[in-house]
């Protein structure tokens, strides 16, 4: 019995240290370093469970449940599938190197902020282990309250626009969604997700699907995503494109498509279609972008894309590919974001316009973003590459076309994000680019080098993924051809 | 020779408790020394309501049974009794709030506000256990009138007259219509008495279904919901911003707590009626209050559409018609008071420290001079919008589930799609809070030096947000009270 | 061996991680001596392994896995290495010349500021080049695919501060990326037929021949891309903006020629794709005659070597096609020895001129650079295929080879020879202009430091006596010991007549091709025909720049320009704004109800009731 | 025979004072919404009060009527009628004011209210409406609404006393000066 | 019973209610307004009476009783807020007393 065994204790520590954060009144200085402290408590719980995670089998584990509303049968049951487990472990990682990018920059208002951060951590990894439908509703949901005023404090110009877009967007496909689970709880008498039953109503499919589209985006859900993501503080696009938009494909995953079997497979083609859009369509859009951010904006909204064409395509080979993926493009996003922020710091600015020669006398910044924006691109042998290679090779089985599609979007990649690398790093010197401008210090390699480090790790070896994603219990429910 | 029947006093006895600390505290207003009126007066009020707050519980405990009690015209059950417990509630933490809000020049009236403030909760505690339709409307009439007086108190302010005489005179119409509806139902049955009406009505009788449907639109008019709402926004800006407070919350437990019995025990057989109807007004209260909202400048005002809007919801649960849709409303009812108190009362802070009323524009930075207020605006403006930062969320769903359980997918949606848009408003009021660039900040100027200490009222704000909160997690043993007061109902 | 292998392939990485992570806090000729080290000791590993092999006897190839690199339902990739005799050929070929090229970048790239990243890089490609070779199964050997295009990318753009160098990187990348993903496209074909990817197994599963034309058209695109023959070849002539060195090792002696390897590799395929193989036979030799006849145009003395370079590659994809793996490979391995030379020797020149490459202002360096002209002469006769040097064993057999294949054999046997014809022709071309008489002087006097002029002597010798090893027919121990990895087809197994006409025919035309330049560039006796429209179509290279441009960029750049400003911004951005400002509108019509006038309340209050108690007396 | 002719003719004076009284009542309502002066209004509803009474003896109902007379016509109307003479009676047209669509609205508004109670009751006056139980004499007494009241409605008699002390203390308030006021008035 | 049936009786209670409702909603002087409630009331007072004779029990006739001590404390809360508007100077006028919209 170790505190790995606490699943709980990955949301409420971080929360409860938030509400001790906004009591106590402690200096900037002490704010700083306890949140930064409890993020990596948090990496450390996940290793522990990490390392203790019985993989073979499958099922769920460092589960705890208690009653909730037991009038309606709902309960706080949480625990994690090998899945959520790769879920979970992005997230404590990725608000670390976020919250730590914030103490290093060191936003205003501390002690709201990093409240807000630790808040958000405990919500997001909520979402990644409830096991009960309106539990993961309420995280599902609660993710929206920190990041709103994250985005419309501490933003850019735009904010006040860019807030109230992207909650009302989002809230207009959850509060659909909730009328889908309360119509599917309330029918089969159970919000439990694991003693649940599945359903072929497809009006609830679609109530749950139109939430996850919204949040993942799938084209044409995304109007919120580019004015979002360029708003928001660098480390908070970072936790939206590298996390919070995993929960809507986690959605997908973990209730969709197993709750939703028949539905999910006769709205196969439509999905991996809007996916396909989706991924087209954000690459050239990432491939017109006149900003480093709009870049990475968009090209997630692909990468979201791809990722359901390969939860769609119900094969192994495409759950497994996504898994990976989903963790690979998390942090890939979350370092691009981050880059993006130390450079703004250095520029005041992402546009490319104004950018240019930064690889000069600047190794550390050149290596990192040439690193991570080559495995963004999903060079052969990065994590990336093998996550949508097995995507791939899932989706053909549905069709060769997605497989075309696919395949095309990759050289699309490879343009847009050589341009980011030469933009910024190449050519002539940018307007902005002062000759003082330092390369990266320690405190920001300290954030950016372990993320990069994690992805070269999965590079290396990502069948430590792909082989340990469990999702034969989501297949199994949902009869996906292996 | 006169046999006199026996009367249950431990039944009423938090309305003698009630009343008596308002005789009491209307005595303070010609006995005690003016300077000490307000501290006599607010600790006596305080004092009754607790009282209140302890035989209430006191009795919820012992009549798990309920009975009717002075010769059938008073229920002593879980369901009075619960209901009791909340206003006598909402009641103190007013107390709390007045005595340092109730701005009158040297303490004129004080004493008498508390008076009023008892004798108006004493009134409520009677309407939500009547069981019959002459003390219902007596009661009703008891502390509307103590209403009416309270929200014209501060008649130095025209707002203030004009609210009064606005609420009087609707009031009188809604409660004239009540009184004729329930003479067409006596006609109808010959009984006044609830049970005896469910007995002798027949839910074809047209002179029945007439007065069932005028005492609806005077019960649809205490509980603020569309159309016959028009007076909410006027009167709760008008009135002062405690007495709003105290209005919000514990009108309407007290109107739907009765309104939820009346229906169960009186017009049993016409649900068939009252259900569809009470769905068409929940879903026009819905649009109206929301919709409205949405281009309101003045806070206050903009809550009292939201408070609209949220009759809509339990109105939801009220027409759902069941145990289920019982336990939701007084869930929801329970949360919603405590969030629509707590965020009148943030305002009344607001309001006190401009000496202005409160504007979306004026409360720029107000999160920051005022970080617990602030922090507690945010919960109970996310509660309202049902995120689950409160009860608020839980109470959503709970009163769509019994919406669909009870096969309203219709309404379901209705709810869900207004939740959206309300959202739209709720957040205004954070970003005015929060997110204003700094120079807009400077609006915030405080009237008057720093902000003045107001110890009670944080309490009070405390309190609702405890409640607010702890109801996101105490949902089960909330939930058996419920239970529990629901079960003293017919099914 | 295995371990041989083992250590061949990651020594490289080893020094190019090293030279990353230790940064500015080593020398910048620390770095350059770490980086040709590890190289070197790759070549060691190599020749370990390759007299392991020996010792085994070369049908006893092995594989070996390191660890499952990725898994998921049956398919299961692991890092593995293939030992065996190509892949050993090719061991040695890249990192013995690898190496030599390195050591001569110690020198070359003397005094460049960021002479570090530049090793680093080179460590790098060496790496992605052997896992190519090495890899054991598609998916590996993808994995080094990619990453030699990789690290050509970073190395073209080395100067990156010129846009030319980085576009020219960039056009590199994304060409070969087109040929990653139709390989991909190929190994999903093959997932679902067989539900593996590792060499051997699924060669010889019968696929329906639709699907195996299809993974053989993948696999041929990936290769034409790869080895910069046309369509796919526009990429080549613009790497040379990359430092010399770099277009030796990557744009001459090993990477460009992967696409050899992978047919050759992949032989049983093709085989069952008889007709694909054909194209890639036709496509080589479409290439020869094109970029012959490109390169005799040119006035960028690299940029003319970039050309025969895609032209030798043509002979290699022609002996490839029609089955003579052998002598393709053979090809190969001489071709690297010889323009690894060419480039090197042409290094010098541009070393000795500070950094000019037009062959007219470089008139006369030879006076200046004797050694240097030598070893350049050296190369161009081998690349003539003038015996006794090594082009001649090697280029002949695949002509012959070819005119041994059915009545399409003949055909591209012909090209073939013409091809040798227009080798002679620009490559003495360059050598009499640049070579030739004239004021050009090198600016510091010496042909350069050590480090440059061992590898050209060293390449020299192996350009003379590298086509030894193999003298079709009489003596084939090339042949013999690729026999169990690609097993020549017996249709090509050529007749001594054969190989006496080819030869014979292939060293006239060639020695013709010498007689014409000289006459032409040297004595000038016979002016240089001029036909203006031929002669600029070929300066713009036959105009396939221009064409991709119109084609393929200029419509995805314009579409993704529509998309943006037609739909994203007015429509998902512009319009989501627009259904907030309607609900606005509503709610003002809402709020104008509130008349505040009391009576209106009333109103509403009595006519609620009156419709209210209406319907439920209607509905009773 | 004879107690038929006496009964008809009882009847026949009954029907005579009903149509009467009945006739008062409403005119007198309508004098009061219709008068422009308040004074007349109040006394027009004083009328409306006594003929009230007569209705309610005919329905015998004789406490009540009493009730009414005194309670109504005595106490209320006096405290009106001070009220009026207070502020001062100031004429206003009945129909002047406010938008047209408001009165035009009101009107329809006000009609269908009684024509549906009109409506039901019509619907109803043939069959339940058509025979009234017979009762005794001491209906309506005092002694019997006293009786009925300190047993059945014990409460409702208490509820109505707190209901007008609430009722006086609020009045007490709302009518009482201020300082503040006194020293504006002092002021102008 | 002699004379007319209940019927006529609530006919008459019916107009009184209207005419009262009718008197609320088109008149702007307070103190009519409050008269006419008084009407409704009234009206509905009638209605309670004739019903309680109809059916022969006193329940109406106590409601009665009670609902003219109500609309007592109504007139004296209305008279003294009329007051209260005078004092503040303020038109007689409910249309005027239109500061709280929208």
């Amino acid at each position: 019995m170790t505190v790995g065994d606490f699943t709980s204790l990955l949301i409420w520590l971080p929360i409860g240290a938030a509400i001790v954060i906004w009591i106590l009144p402690l200096s900037r200085y002490a704010t700083g370093s306890l949140a930064v402290l409890v993020s990596l408590a948090e990496v450390g719980i996940w290793i522990e469970q990490a390392a203790r995670f019985d993989f073979s089998h499958g099922g769920l584990q460092f589960s705890q449940k208690a009653t909730w509303i037991n009038d309606l049968h709902v309960s706080y049951h949480v625990g994690e599938f090998p899945f959520s487990l790769w879920f979970v472990g992005l997230t404590v990682i990725c608000m670390a190197a976020c919250t730590a990018y914030g103490f290093w920059v060191g936003r205003d208002r501390p002690r709201a902020y990093f409240g807000l951060m630790l808040f958000l951590t405990g919500a997001i990894v909520g979402v990644f282990v409830a096991q009960d439908l309106l539990l993961f509703y309420a995280f599902f949901e609660a993710m929206l309250i920190p990041l709103y005023i994250l985005v419309g404090v501490w933003g850019g110009p735009g904010r006040l626009g860019a807030t109230v877009k992207f909650v009302i967007y989002t809230m207009a496909g959850s509060l659909l969604m909730l009328a889908a689970l309360i119509a599917y709880g309330v029918h089969v008498g159970t919000f439990d997700m694991l003693s649940g039953p599945v359903s072929s109503n497809r009006w609830i499919f679609l109530g749950f699907m139109l939430a996850f589209a919204i949040k993942s985006p799938l084209f044409p859900f995304h109007g919120w995503l580019p004015d979002a993501y360029r708003q928001a503080p660098p480390e908070v696009s970072a936790v939206l494109s590298g996390v919070v938009a995993k929960a809507g494909l986690y959605g997908m995953l973990r209730i969709a498509i197993p709750f939703f079997p028949d539905p999910a497979s006769y709205y196969r083609t439509a999905v991996m279609a809007l996916g396909a859009l989706a991924l087209v369509y954000g690459s050239l859009l990432a491939f017109r972008a006149s900003d480093m951010r709009g870049v990475v904006a968009y090209s997630s909204f692909a990468q979201s894309g791809l990722i359901a064409i390969g939860l769609f395509s119900g094969t192994t080979l495409g759950f497994d590919g996504a898994v990976l993926q989903i963790v690979a493009h998390g942090f890939v996003s979350t370092a691009l974001f981050l880059i993006a922020g130390t450079v703004e710091r250095r520029t005041t600015t992402d546009q490319f316009a104004l950018l240019g020669g930064m690889a000069r006398g600047r190794p550390a910044l050149a290596t990192l973003l040439l690193t991570t924006g080559v495995i963004s691109l999903a060079v052969p042998g990065s994590a990336a590459f093998a996550g949508e290679f097995l995507i791939l090779a899932g989706a053909y089985h549905r069709a060769w076309w997605w497989a075309a599609i696919g395949a095309g979007a990759i050289v699309l990649a490879a343009m847009y994000m050589l341009r980011v690398i030469s933009a910024v790093l190449h050519e002539a010197r940018g307007s902005t680019v002062a000759d003082e401008a330092l390369d990266l210090r320690p405190g920001e390699l300290a954030l950016i080098v372990p993320l990069v480090a994690t992805l070269l790790v999965l590079s290396a070896w990502p069948a430590g993924i792909t082989h340990h994603t469990g999702t034969a219990i989501v297949q199994t429910s949902a009869n996906v051809t292996p | 020779m006169i046999h006199t029947p026996h009367v249950d006093w431990f039944a009423i006895s938090t309305m003698l408790v009630l009343l008596g600390a308002s005789f009491v505290a209307l005595l303070g207003a010609v006995l005690v020394p003016r300077d000490a009126r307000r501290a006599f007066a607010a600790t006596v009020s305080g004092l009754g309501f607790a009282g209140g707050l302890i035989t209430s519980i006191w009795l919820y405990v012992t009549s798990a049974d309920g009975h009717l009690v002075v010769s059938g015209a008073f229920y002593r059950d879980r369901w009075t009794m619960l209901t009791q417990i909340v206003i006598c509630g909402i009641g103190l933490v007013t107390t709390l709030v007045g005595a340092e809000h109730v701005a009158r020049p040297r303490n004129d009236h004080i004493a008498e506000f508390f008076s009023l403030l008892l004798a108006c909760a004493a009134g409520m505690t009677f309407f939500v256990g009547s069981a019959n339709l002459m003390v219902m409307f007596l009661s009703l009439e008891w502390f509307s009138i103590a209403l009416y007086v309270m929200c014209a108190i501060d008649y130095d302010v025209e707002g203030s007259l004009e609210a009064g005489l606005k609420y009087l005179i609707i009031g009188s119409f809604g409660s004239a219509a009540l009184l004729f509806g329930s003479a067409l139902v006596y006609g109808a049955t010959n009984r006044i008495d609830f049970a005896g009406i469910a007995a002798n009505g027949h839910s074809n009788d047209s002179l029945l279904v007439l007065g069932l449907a005028m005492i609806i639109a005077g019960l649809g008019f205490k509980s603020s919901s569309a159309p016959f709402h028009m007076w909410t926004p006027d009167v709760y800006e008008g009135a002062p911003t405690t007495v709003t407070a105290f209005m919000s919350a514990a009108t309407k437990v007290a109107a739907f707590a009765l309104a939820f019995r009346l229906l169960r025990t009186a017009f049993p057989a016409e649900e068939h009626l009252w259900s569809w109807a009470f769905a068409g007004i929940a879903a026009a209260s819905l649009a109206i209050g929301n919709l409205a909202a949405l281009v309101q400048r003045n806070v206050k005002r903009m809550l009292a559409y939201s408070s609209i809007s949220h009759a809509g919801f339990l109105l939801i649960g009220l027409s759902a018609g069941s145990a289920l849709g019982g336990r939701a409303l007084l869930y929801y009812l329970i949360v919603y008071s405590a969030m629509a108190f707590g965020s009148f009362a943030v305002v009344a802070a607001r309001e006190r420290e401009l000496g202005a009323p409160v504007t979306l524009d004026n409360l720029a930075g107000f999160g920051w001079e005022r970080p617990f207020l602030g922090v507690a605006m945010w919960f109970f403006l996310f509660g309202f919008a049902g995120l689950p930062l409160g009860g608020g969320f839980v109470a959503k769903f709970y009163v769509l589930s019994a919406a669909y359980k009870h096969g309203w997918a219709w309404l379901v949606i209705v709810g869900v799609i207004f939740t959206l848009i309300s959202l739209y408003y709720y957040l205004a009021v954070v970003r005015a809070m929060y997110m204003r660039p700094s120079e807009e900040l400077r609006l915030a100027t405080v009237a008057g030096g720093s902000p003045p200490r107001e110890s009670l009222l944080h309490i009070a704000v405390a309190i609702s947000l405890a409640v607010s909160v702890g109801s996101l997690f105490a949902v089960g043993p909330i939930v058996d009270l419920t239970k529990h007061a629901v079960a003293a109902l017919p099914f | 061996m295995t371990a041989g292998a083992w250590l061949c392939l990651f020594s490289p990485l080893a020094g190019a991680l090293a030279i990353t992570l230790a940064g500015t806090r080593i020398s910048r000729t620390a770095a350059a001596w770490i980086s040709t080290l590890s190289v070197f000791v790759a070549f060691g590993g190599a020749v370990w392994s390759f007299f392991g092999l020996r010792s085994h006897g070369s049908e006893h190839g092995s594989l070996t896995t390191a660890w499952t690199w990725l898994e998921s339902g049956g398919l299961k990739i692991g890092l593995t290495l293939l030992v065996d005799p190509l892949s050993t050929m090719m061991m040695l070929i890249v990192s013995g010349v690898g190496g030599l090229i390195v050591l001569y970048s110690v020198g070359y790239m003397h005094d460049d500021p960021e002479e570090r990243r530049y090793f680093a890089y080179m460590s790098l490609f060496v790496f992605s080049m052997l896992l190519l070779v090495e890899g054991g199964n598609l998916l590996l050997l993808l994995v080094g695919w990619g990453l030699v295009g990789l690290s050509s990318y970073l190395l073209i753009g080395f100067w990156h501060e010129r846009p030319t160098a980085v576009a020219a990187a960039k056009k590199a990348f994304v060409m070969n990326a087109l040929g990653d993903a139709t390989m991909a496209l190929a190994f999903f074909v093959l997932i679902a037929h067989t539900n593996s990817l590792s060499f051997g197994t699924n060669f010889h599963v019968h696929m329906s021949s639709t699907a195996t034309n299809l993974v053989a058209l993948g696999l041929l695109g990936g290769a034409a891309a790869k080895s910069a023959q046309i369509p796919l070849h526009t990429w080549l002539p613009d790497a040379m903006e990359g430092p010399t060195p770099v277009s030796a090792l990557i744009h001459a002696a090993t990477m460009v020629t992967a696409g050899v390897y992978l047919i050759a590799r992949t032989h049983p395929l093709f085989e069952q794709a008889r007709t694909v193989e054909l194209v890639a036979a036709g496509m080589g030799a479409l290439t020869l005659l094109v970029a012959g006849l490109v390169a005799l145009v040119q006035v960028d003395i690299k940029r003319v070597i970039a050309y025969s370079t895609m032209s030798q590659i043509g002979y290699m994809f022609l002996g490839a096609g029609v089955g003579a793996y052998a002598n393709g490979m053979f090809h190969l391995m001489t071709h690297a020895f010889f323009k690894a030379l060419l480039f090197m020797a042409a290094g010098v020149a541009i070393h000795a001129l500070s950094g000019e490459q037009d062959i007219r202002k470089m008139r006369g360096i030879g006076q200046s650079l004797p050694w240097t002209k030598w070893a350049f002469l050296i190369g161009s006769l081998a690349l003539v295929g003038i015996p006794p040097f090594s082009g001649f064993f090697s280029k002949d057999s695949i002509i012959a080879a070819a005119l041994h294949a059915h009545w399409y054999g003949v055909i591209l046997g012909i090209v073939g020879l013409v091809g040798a014809f227009l080798t002679g022709l620009y490559t003495f071309r360059l050598y009499f202009i640049v070579f030739g008489p004239g004021e050009a002087r090198a600016e510091h006097d010496g042909e350069g430091p050590w480090t440059m002029l061992l590898p050209v002597g060293v390449l020299s010798l192996l350009a003379i006596v590298g086509g030894w090893i193999q003298f079709a027919p009489f003596w084939t121990p090339v042949t013999h010991w690729l026999e169990p990895a690609a097993r020549t087809l017996v249709v090509a197994e050529p007749t001594n007549t054969q190989e006496a006409i080819a030869s014979i025919l292939a060293v006239a035309l060639g020695l013709a091709g010498i007689a014409v330049a000289y006459l032409m560039y040297a004595k000038r006796s016979v002016s240089v025909p001029t036909r203006p429209k031929l002669q600029r179509a070929l300066e713009h290279k036959l105009y396939f720049d221009e064409a991709y441009d119109a084609l393929f960029f200029r419509p995805a750049a314009g579409l993704a320009r529509l998309l943006r400003d037609e739909w994203e911004t007015p429509i998902f951005i512009g319009e989501t704004t627009k259904i907030g400002d309607d609900a606005l509108w509503v709610a003002r019509g809402v709020r104008r109800i509130q008349t505040g006038l009391l009576r209106t309340y009333v109103l509403f209050l009595g006519t609620g009731m009156a419709v209210l108690a209406i319907v439920l007396l209607v509905v009773k | 025979m004879s107690l038929l002719a006496a009964y008809s003719a009882g009847s026949a004076v009954v029907w005579v004072v009903w149509i009467v009284a009945g006739f008062a009542c409403i005119a007198s309502g309508v004098a009061v919404v219709s008068f422009s002066n308040p004074f007349y209004s109040a006394l027009a509803l004083i009328g409306n009060l006594g003929s009230l009474a007569v209705l309610y003896l005919l329905l015998s109902a004789e406490f009540v009527a009493a009730a009414q007379v005194l309670v109504y016509a005595g106490a209320v109307m006096v405290m009106f009628l001070f009220v009026i003479a207070y502020v001062g009676p100031r004429s206003e047209a009945p129909w002047a004011g406010g938008p047209a669509w408001q009165t035009v609205a009101s009107v329809l508004a006000a009609a269908s209210i009684f024509l549906e109670i009109i409506v039901v009751i019509g619907l109803k006056a043939g069959g339940k409406l058509a025979h009234t139980d017979h009762v005794n004499a001491t209906f309506g007494s005092p002694g019997w609404i006293g009786r009925l009241f300190l047993t059945d409605h014990l409460l409702a008699f208490e509820i109505t006393s707190i209901v007008l002390l609430v009722a006086a203390v609020g009045g007490v308030i709302l009518g009482s000066h201020t300082r503040r006021q006194q020293e504006e008035a002092s002021l102008t | 019973m002699l004379g007319p049936s209940i019927a006529w009786y609530l006919g008459v209670s019916a107009l009184l209610f209207g005419v009262g409702a009718l008197g609320v909603l088109i008149r702007r002087n307070p103190l009519i307004v409050l008269l006419s409630l008084e009407i409704m009331l009234n009206g509905a007072n009638l209605a309670l009476i004739a019903f309680s004779r109809h059916a022969g029990n006193g329940a109406g006739q106590i409601f009665a009783l009670a609902v003219m001590a109500v609309a007592a404390s109504e007139v004296c809360v209305g008279l003294g807020l009329v007051v209260a508007i005078h004092r503040r100077r303020l038109a007689l006028d409910v249309d005027r007393l239109s500061e709280l919209r929208g």
